[in-house]
């Protein structure tokens, strides 16, 4: 016979106003299986949580009931009473007579007969009550960062520095990502590169980094604290431990004519090139769609078409033959910072979004979008500095900006905000401004959005001081009259039509999560919304988690991000993996599922409700090691809790501890009779 | 290939070119268009902005018709009645208490299966023909192809094309031959519905794309829609300065006639207010140089073919011929 | 069923509702003292996914004579999908005990965010005012006797 | 719940917004302003209210401004707004239901053009240019107006003269009288005056 | 015919299967057959009268066939979707069975193909004619089989449409033309969804009230693969195991809901079933929803995910408040 003590709770007045609750201790304790029945005025208060400590002791209790207020409050505080007198904290329940009872009714015998009931039902319950172990599960105390633009780049020095190992792993051949690219930055307008550049070296130099560029991952297995990680490198065609980057390759190199990413297209590079002069590690590729000898190989020529780079190395370290190998790593945590693309307003667009037929979908040349015209007012970019226009080189002395493009645009797919545009158009005004001194900049907006610290003060300065003209209207269409570009548009403010001639005009088209992010999500079995941007556990309370258990989102793959917010995002995902890894073991709540292997058939219907992949297959053999059946088993480090598992399962092979079938069997029973 | 065919009102009266050339095209490229029988007026911009329900009502009764008749497409050339024929059938598909409604109104079987086309889908679906029996012969002919808005919007609703650059007139310009220009102005409208009550604006209109099409260098307007037509061709002389050159608007299918040989009289083009016989004549030219290049092709091919013969009959052996 | 003193019908109600969600958004509706019906009784699950109809079916054999199951919102789940799974579940559920007699009117399915206090109130006294004209489920209780 | 009042009525009349979004489907609280609806209008130039003019007046229940006034006939339909619409916003058809309301409370209100034109398909199932015109001339009182004065029209067989109905002439005429009484029946539903009647 | 005897005796003969479970000529009518013999392989028959399925026999619970080594089976289109189901749900690898597919033109009603009562015990009902059915006539056997008319034909031969099992390794016969639909079913459903609650009820307690809880639906049922039915379990006894009319109602309740979306609705429950409970009708039912709902029907492939399993953001949700 089960031994259970019930202790009853007037809250004050709160509960005992409306419940009788010396009628309540007086008629549980007359259920069978309980031993020890009282009230009192606060049982939470420190000689309240004392009866319970006593009784526990004296009346040798197996089981405790605290009938107050909700479990929400203060189940903890009874489970830690409780465990301190060595009895199991899940040997204890609360019945809720307070919130769900005295607050929501008047009718005192009512409301005590409803106590008395919900009592009844608890007690029942924690009759099947079992001691549950906290889950323990080690932890390789090494870190995966996917991306090293300024959000992975920050992430992975802020762990370093904690003194935890990072892998890092960036799929382009240099780490910088987007930042890089940009001239200057809002609200300081200092210079991207003189900021940067140094942390990518900080990183690269840094001994509990391992950086792995040009580079994807590959598959993911495991969970928390156990991932296991396959990374594949791709071949840069070049001996990263023979290359001392002379650069003595490129100047080789015969085509110098493809587009150059890092500049948008507006610059070339050669086949076998270094993305940008700073580029983090300076060791070049081969871009093998472009570069002869592969095209060459890929036609079926037996001789080499080309082997000037090779020609040209002084340290024999270009190897044609290479090829794409993998790495395996162990990883306790995974931190995604995969960043961002950019909508393009072209044709070919993927599902669910359209492209501008009104803007002329890309085709007019000196309509650029707002990253091109960032290389074009950089130092380093391909005009050194110079702002002009793509077609013919001139310098554009009217030039339009066209906030929202793509963003706020459910017709084009995307209905959120961008969020940074507002301030990078005006920040290109006033690169405009400083640099074409009798240009007129034009900007074209819907809402002006500068929350931010020096945010508003900056857009105010790009409008008084720089006398950039701002218009409250979405431009209806572009089209080319000779050299000059029209914009037809209408100022909403003064409720006129404008019919305008810009010589260059530069679209702030909307952030979008990089492609493939879908993939990269699903490997990580993390979920994401229906852009492709990673969900966060919570949107307010752990923004920087995922619901996958050891999966941390930082920067721009979660939703649109500046650069503050994205090196906030970083150190605060940096902290949570060095919170996680302060501890050789991860302690998790024991209310996880658990599989009977003897009758599980197999059907794996928990495993396609799962929320979190915690179900695996587990071999059944027999002594002879003959296969038996494949049956259903649950990861406890990746298992939640929710129990959807259970009332899937057609033969109930599967328990949720806390929530057994038993448990709540006997609930029900004892509410209705 | 046989089609049901709405010719609408506008066909049978001041649009009888369209009309005239567009059965003779179908009678070219071995077409038949079935005329439903009975058929009524769509209602066209006066119903729509005056009630909803007839706007609907009127062309559903026509779809009716055509199922009753057996017709699982209908061609409606008039962008007008293309554009109330089609939004009617996708309103009816879209909300299922205005079909009721609609159903009753009608007191006869109907189950919205009909697809409306227009004639620049008609005649993309025969480019290959187009391109067979016209053998390029207005080549170098200059046009710009004017869509109008009735023809692409709602782009929701009318989804052939692309709403904004739509690319199937041009299509089928240069399937005759004729080179489409690059131009601006090509989905602005007309102002079409104003035609009789706001002439001026209109005409602001209408000079506004006669311009962009001249500066793109176009010989002539090409246009598949009746009201399009009778602002830009009626209305033209009020929106041009002396001294300009009249700029002729053709019916796509007159254009279409054209390249396949037809006769402007056949085609009724002599109803036009712009004079068409500069661009009949520059046609003819054109066709007669085509004609004359390829027969100078065709003797040169026949020269080079005769020669190869003569050389391999006496080439060393071994060699074979190229 | 219960009976008061005057002998009026008393309908008994279990709920099945999410720990997340209904369960605290029950709670909201305590401290912002929205006053209800006492007949509902709540059972605490962790999630509308662990809520299997067996609960349900129970239920009525021990004599309840109306059922409210409830969780949070679509998009809303602590576990993210668990209630899409019971969404199905529950529309298979309801459809079948529908067809086999069993009246949907005393059965409730909501719901209810944590933030939503008055929505419960709403839901208990609606489905109590509901299952009240429909009267006791003798016809279920019945069934036990029967051979 | 606000109590009704004695004197005061029991349901407050439905808003302009609210009668629109019942009428059309589209709800134009979904219109945020951007203008880009009135930047490609062909009669931007020319009308008073824009298209985003128009979306404005319905959020703000301008009912009289907007029925009253000349604009809301000044729309050629091209739906280049429609199109456009960044929020899939339709002003195309919310000029239209306001045109048909405008009918509804005053049906002379309908543009001369559109009744000759209506009246005339009514007749003979079908539109007939010439009785068309003729028709049109006579309400707008623009007898002296160009077409007639363009004598080209009538030697170049352009303009019908004869009208001759179809022969289910009385099957259109029941599809107008069914829409008349459709009209009638939401006038006196949505409690709308019915000045001018 | 012959063409599936000759791939029967090849089969075997190749070694490429132990065993050919198909169907034979039995005292009663025709019964499953078990072939491990080419020289038996003539014993096989296919007809309209071959209503059983035999899927039901690879499910891993029958393992005692196991011993018999590799399985060809003989299916019609209806079983083949339980072929799926297994595969699906990881019950069976497609490459472990050889499925010779029959092209089928419909079957019999098994009352009237083999009797009531179910795989050759020639007892028949126990109950009376359930749900308003005629009763069976005499068991036809050898080739003096009923014609197929909307009165005789099976019911779930109406939605059928897998007459040629695209699942099947080996296709065999002519594609008889189409069987005549009987509307019976749909037309139950429709009279019992018009009923009041109420009225639904009585009717139901009238069909439940012969139940034993025999379980020979479960037994027969080729998706009834668990090791322990939740029937069976005890700690706690979700479902009574004395046939009360509290406990049928709950156990037809569960087995038609753990059916739901997997039903490949071949009738065994209903054909197995002593007491003539009209079980079609609940599976049925719930197959209508599901198509309703989640668009989905059953199917042969094995590569569509079920319906009950995934789920789409926007199912319809109109009964939760």
């Amino acid at each position: 016979m089960a031994r259970i003590g019930v202790f009853v709770c007037h809250c004050g007045e709160n509960i005992g106003r409306t419940v009788d609750c010396a009628r309540v201790a007086n008629e549980l304790r007359d259920l069978p299986g309980v031993a020890h029945s009282v009230d009192y005025k606060y049982m939470c208060s420190d000689p309240g949580q004392s009866i319970v400590k006593q009784a526990i002791r004296e009346k040798n209790l197996d089981g405790v009931i605290v009938a107050a207020c909700s479990p929400h409050m203060h189940e903890k505080t009874f489970r830690r009473a409780v465990a301190s007198e060595g009895l199991n904290p899940f040997l204890a329940e609360m019945a809720n007579i307070r919130e769900h009872c005295s607050w929501i009714h008047e009718d005192r015998e009512k409301a005590t007969d409803k106590a008395i009931e919900v009592c009844r039902s608890i007690v029942e319950k924690v009759k099947h009550n079992v001691p549950l172990e906290t889950i323990r599960i080690p932890v390789t105390k090494r870190a995966l960062v996917i991306g090293a633009g300024i959000a992975g780049i920050q992430a992975a020095l802020d762990i370093a520095d904690g003194g935890v190992e990072v892998v890092v792993v960036e799929k382009d051949p240099s780490i910088g990502g987007h930042m890089s690219q940009l001239s200057e930055t809002f609200p300081t307008l200092d210079c991207s590169q003189c900021i940067l550049t140094p942390r990518m070296v900080e990183l690269y130099q840094h001994p509990n980094v391992k950086l792995i560029t040009y580079a994807e991952v590959e598959e993911v297995s495991g969970y928390i604290g156990n991932f296991k990680v396959k990374i594949r490198q791709k071949a840069r065609s070049v001996d990263a431990d023979k290359c001392n980057g002379c650069g003595a390759c490129a100047k080789a190199c015969p085509n110098k004519k493809v587009p150059s990413e890092f500049d948008t297209g507006l610059g070339t590079r050669t086949a076998i090139y270094v993305p940008f002069p700073q580029a983090v590690p300076n060791i070049p590729v081969i871009d093998r769609a472009a570069c002869a000898l592969f095209r060459g190989r890929a036609k079926g020529l037996k001789k080499e078409a080309c082997a000037k780079c090779r020609e040209a190395c002084s340290r024999e370290a270009i190897d044609y033959d290479q090829q794409d190998t993998f790495i395996m790593q162990d990883i306790g945590a995974i931190v995604v910072a995969t960043g961002y693309q950019l909508y393009s307003i072209g044709k070919d667009q993927p599902a669910g979004l359209t492209g501008y037929g009104e803007y002329g979908y890309g085709t007019i040349p000196d309509v650029i979008d707002g990253m091109q015209f960032e290389r074009l007012a950089s130092a380093s970019g391909p005009t050194g500095g110079r702002i002009v226009r793509p077609s013919d080189g001139k310098e554009p002395k009217r030039i339009v900006f066209l906030q929202c493009i793509g963003s706020r645009d459910p017709a084009k797919g995307i209905e959120y905000c961008s969020k940074i545009c507002c301030m990078y158009v005006a920040k290109h005004t006033m690169l405009y401004k400083h640099k074409v001194h009798d240009g007129q900049a034009t900007v074209f907006y819907m809402d002006i959005r500068a929350a931010g610290k020096g945010y508003e003060e900056f857009t105010r300065r790009a409008i008084e001081e720089d006398g950039a003209r701002y218009i409250r209207g979405r431009v209806s269409r572009l089209y080319r009259d000779g050299e000059v570009i029209k914009v037809q548009a209408f100022d909403t403010l003064s409720g006129e039509p404008i019919l305008m001639d810009a010589d260059m005009v530069v679209l702030a088209t909307a952030m979008r999560p990089q492609p493939g992010i879908q993939l990269l999500a699903q490997t990580l079995s993390a979920s994401y919304d229906q852009h492709g941007f990673f969900n966060e556990a919570h949107p307010k309370l752990r923004p920087v988690e995922t619901n996958t258990a050891g999966i941390f989102l930082a920067g721009a793959c979660q939703s649109p991000r500046d650069i503050p917010d994205s090196v906030a995002m970083a150190s605060a995902t940096a902290a949570k993996v060095l919170g996680m890894f302060s501890k050789d073991q991860l302690e998790r709540e024991p209310t996880v599922a658990r599989v009977d292997v003897s009758l599980c058939a197999g059907c794996f219907h928990c495993e396609r409700v799962c929320p979190y992949g915690a179900i695996t297959h587990l071999e059944i053999r027999d002594r002879k090691g003959n296969l038996v059946k494949v049956v259903a088993d649950v990861n406890p480090g990746v298992c939640q809790g929710c129990g959807t598992c259970q009332a899937t399962c057609p033969s109930k092979s599967v328990e949720l501890s806390g929530f057994t079938d038993e448990q709540i069997y006997a609930a029900i029973n004892a509410l209705v009779l | 290939m046989r089609i049901g065919y709405y010719p609408g009102c506008s066909l049978h009266a001041t649009s009888r070119e369209f009309d005239e050339s567009l059965r003779a095209t179908a009678v070219a490229l071995d077409v038949e268009l079935a005329e439903i029988d009975d058929w009524s007026c769509c209602g066209a911009t006066s119903g729509h902005a005056t009630s909803h329900l007839l706007s609907v009502a009127l062309p559903a009764r026509n779809l009716a018709l055509a199922e009753e008749q057996g017709m699982q497409e209908v061609l409606a050339p008039c962008a007008a009645c293309y554009n109330r024929l089609a939004s009617a059938s996708h309103s009816l598909r879209e909300d299922a208490g205005l079909e009721i409604k609609i159903k009753e109104i009608l007191a006869r079987p109907f189950a919205n299966t009909v697809r409306v086309r227009n004639v620049m889908e008609l005649y993309r679906s025969l480019i290959p023909q187009i391109t067979e029996k016209s053998a390029g012969r207005l080549k170098g002919m200059k046009v710009a192809c004017y869509y109008g808005c009735l023809l692409v919007r709602p782009p929701g609703v009318l989804a052939f094309d692309d709403a904004e650059q739509p690319t199937s007139m041009d299509e089928i310009c240069r399937a005759t031959g004729a080179t489409s220009v690059d131009w601006n102005l090509k989905v602005e409208c007309c102002g079409g519905a104003f035609s009789l009550s706001r002439t001026a604006s209109v005409i602001r209109l209408g000079r506004a794309i006669l311009e962009d099409a001249r500066k793109a260098g176009a010989e002539a307007l090409i246009v598949a829609c009746p009201m399009c037509h009778s602002n830009l061709d009626f209305r033209q002389s009020a929106m041009t300065q002396s001294g300009e050159t009249p700029m002729p608007v053709l019916f796509l299918s007159e254009l279409v006639g054209m390249g396949l040989g037809l006769s402007a009289r056949d085609m009724g083009m002599k109803r036009h207010f712009v004079n068409t016989g500069p661009i009949e004549k520059r046609a003819t030219e054109t066709a007669a140089q085509v004609a004359a290049e390829a027969a100078a092709k065709a003797a040169k091919a026949a020269e080079t073919a005769a020669k190869a013969t003569a050389q391999a009959g006496t080439a060393p052996a071994g060699k074979g011929v190229a | 069923m219960a009976e008061t003193s005057n002998g009026a019908f008393e309908p008994k109600v279990t709920a099945f509702v999410c720990n997340w969600c209904t369960y605290t958004g029950a709670d909201l509706a305590g401290t912002s003292r929205l006053q209800m019906s006492p007949n509902v009784r709540i059972i605490r699950l962790p999630c509308t996914g662990r809520i299997d109809p067996l609960f349900i079916v129970k239920a009525f054999e021990r004599g309840a004579d109306g059922v409210i199951v409830s969780g949070c919102h679509p998009a809303d789940c602590h576990y993210t999908s668990g209630n899409y799974h019971a969404r199905r579940r529950f529309a298979l559920f309801l459809e079948l005990a529908g067809f086999m007699g069993i009246d949907p009117k005393r059965i409730t399915f909501s719901w209810v965010s944590a933030s939503e206090g008055g929505k419960w109130r709403d839901v208990v006294n609606d489905t109590v005012t509901r299952v009240r004209e429909l009267g006791p489920f003798t016809a279920y209780r019945e069934l036990a006797g029967k051979p | 719940m606000s109590t009704s009042g004695a004197h005061g009525h029991a349901t407050a009349p439905a808003t302009l917004a609210a009668e629109l979004r019942g009428k059309t489907g589209q709800n134009p609280a979904e219109c945020y302003q951007c203008g880009k609806c009135s930047a490609g209008c062909p009669m931007a130039v020319e009308t008073l209210l824009r298209p985003h003019d128009v979306m404005r007046l319905i959020g703000g229940d301008r009912r009289e401004t907007l029925l009253e006034g000349e604009s809301i006939w000044l729309c050629l339909t091209c739906e280049a707004c429609t199109a456009r619409c960044p929020n899939g916003c339709d002003p195309a058809r919310m000029i239209d239901a306001l045109r048909e309301m405008s009918v509804a409370r005053a049906p002379r209100a309908v543009g001369a053009f559109h009744r000759s034109f209506l009246d005339q398909v009514k007749a003979n199932g079908r539109m007939f240019e010439f009785g068309l015109v003729l028709e049109y001339k006579l309400r707008s009182g623009k007898l002296l107006n160009d077409v007639f004065s363009t004598p080209g029209m009538i030697s170049r067989g352009l303009l019908k003269f004869v009208p001759s109905p179809i022969k289910g002439v009385a099957d259109v005429r029941r599809i107008f009288a069914a829409c008349e009484r459709e009209a009638a029946r939401d006038l006196h539903a949505s409690g709308a005056d019915g000045r001018d009647q | 015919m012959q063409e599936l005897r000759d791939l029967a005796r090849k089969l075997l003969s190749d070694g490429a299967v132990g065993v050919v479970i198909g169907y034979e000529e039995g005292p009663h009518g025709v019964r499953p057959a078990f072939i491990t013999d080419g020289a038996d392989a003539d014993k096989l028959i296919f007809d309209r009268r071959c209503v059983q399925n035999l899927a039901t026999y690879l499910a891993p619970r029958r393992n005692h066939l196991g011993k018999l080594g590799k399985k060809a089976l003989v299916v019609k289109g209806c079983d083949a979707r339980a072929v799926a189901g297994l595969i699906r749900e990881t019950q069976i690898k497609r490459e472990d069975v050889v499925i010779i597919g029959v092209r089928c033109g419909g079957v019999l009603r098994s009352d009237l193909a083999i009797g009531n009562g179910g795989s050759g015990n020639g007892e028949g009902g126990i109950g009376g004619g359930g749900a308003g059915r005629p009763a069976a006539g005499a068991v036809a056997t050898g080739a003096a089989a009923v014609a197929l008319t909307p009165e005789t034909v099976a019911d779930r031969c109406a939605e059928c449409d897998i007459r040629e099992p695209h699942l099947a390794d080996h296709l065999v016969g002519e594609l008889p033309p189409a069987p005549p639909v009987s509307k019976r079913r749909e037309e139950l459903i429709a009279k019992i969804e018009a009923m009041t609650p109420g009225e639904r009820w009585d009717f139901w307690q009238q069909e439940l009230e012969r139940c034993v809880l025999c379980h020979a639906c479960r037994e027969v049922c080729p998706m009834c693969f668990c090791e322990r039915c939740v029937a069976d379990k005890t700690v706690p006894q979700w479902l009574e195991s004395s046939p009360t009319g509290r406990a049928n109602f709950a156990w037809h309740l569960t087995r038609a809901l753990h059916q739901a979306g997997r039903c490949c609705d071949c009738g065994e429950c209903e054909r197995a079933c002593p007491a003539d409970i009209p079980l079609g009708l609940l599976n049925r039912k719930l197959a209508q929803v599901v198509e309703e709902r989640y668009e989905f029907r059953a199917t042969d492939d094995p590569e569509i995910p079920a319906p009950v399993g995934s789920y789409k953001l926007n199912d319809t949700q109109e009964f939760i408040l």
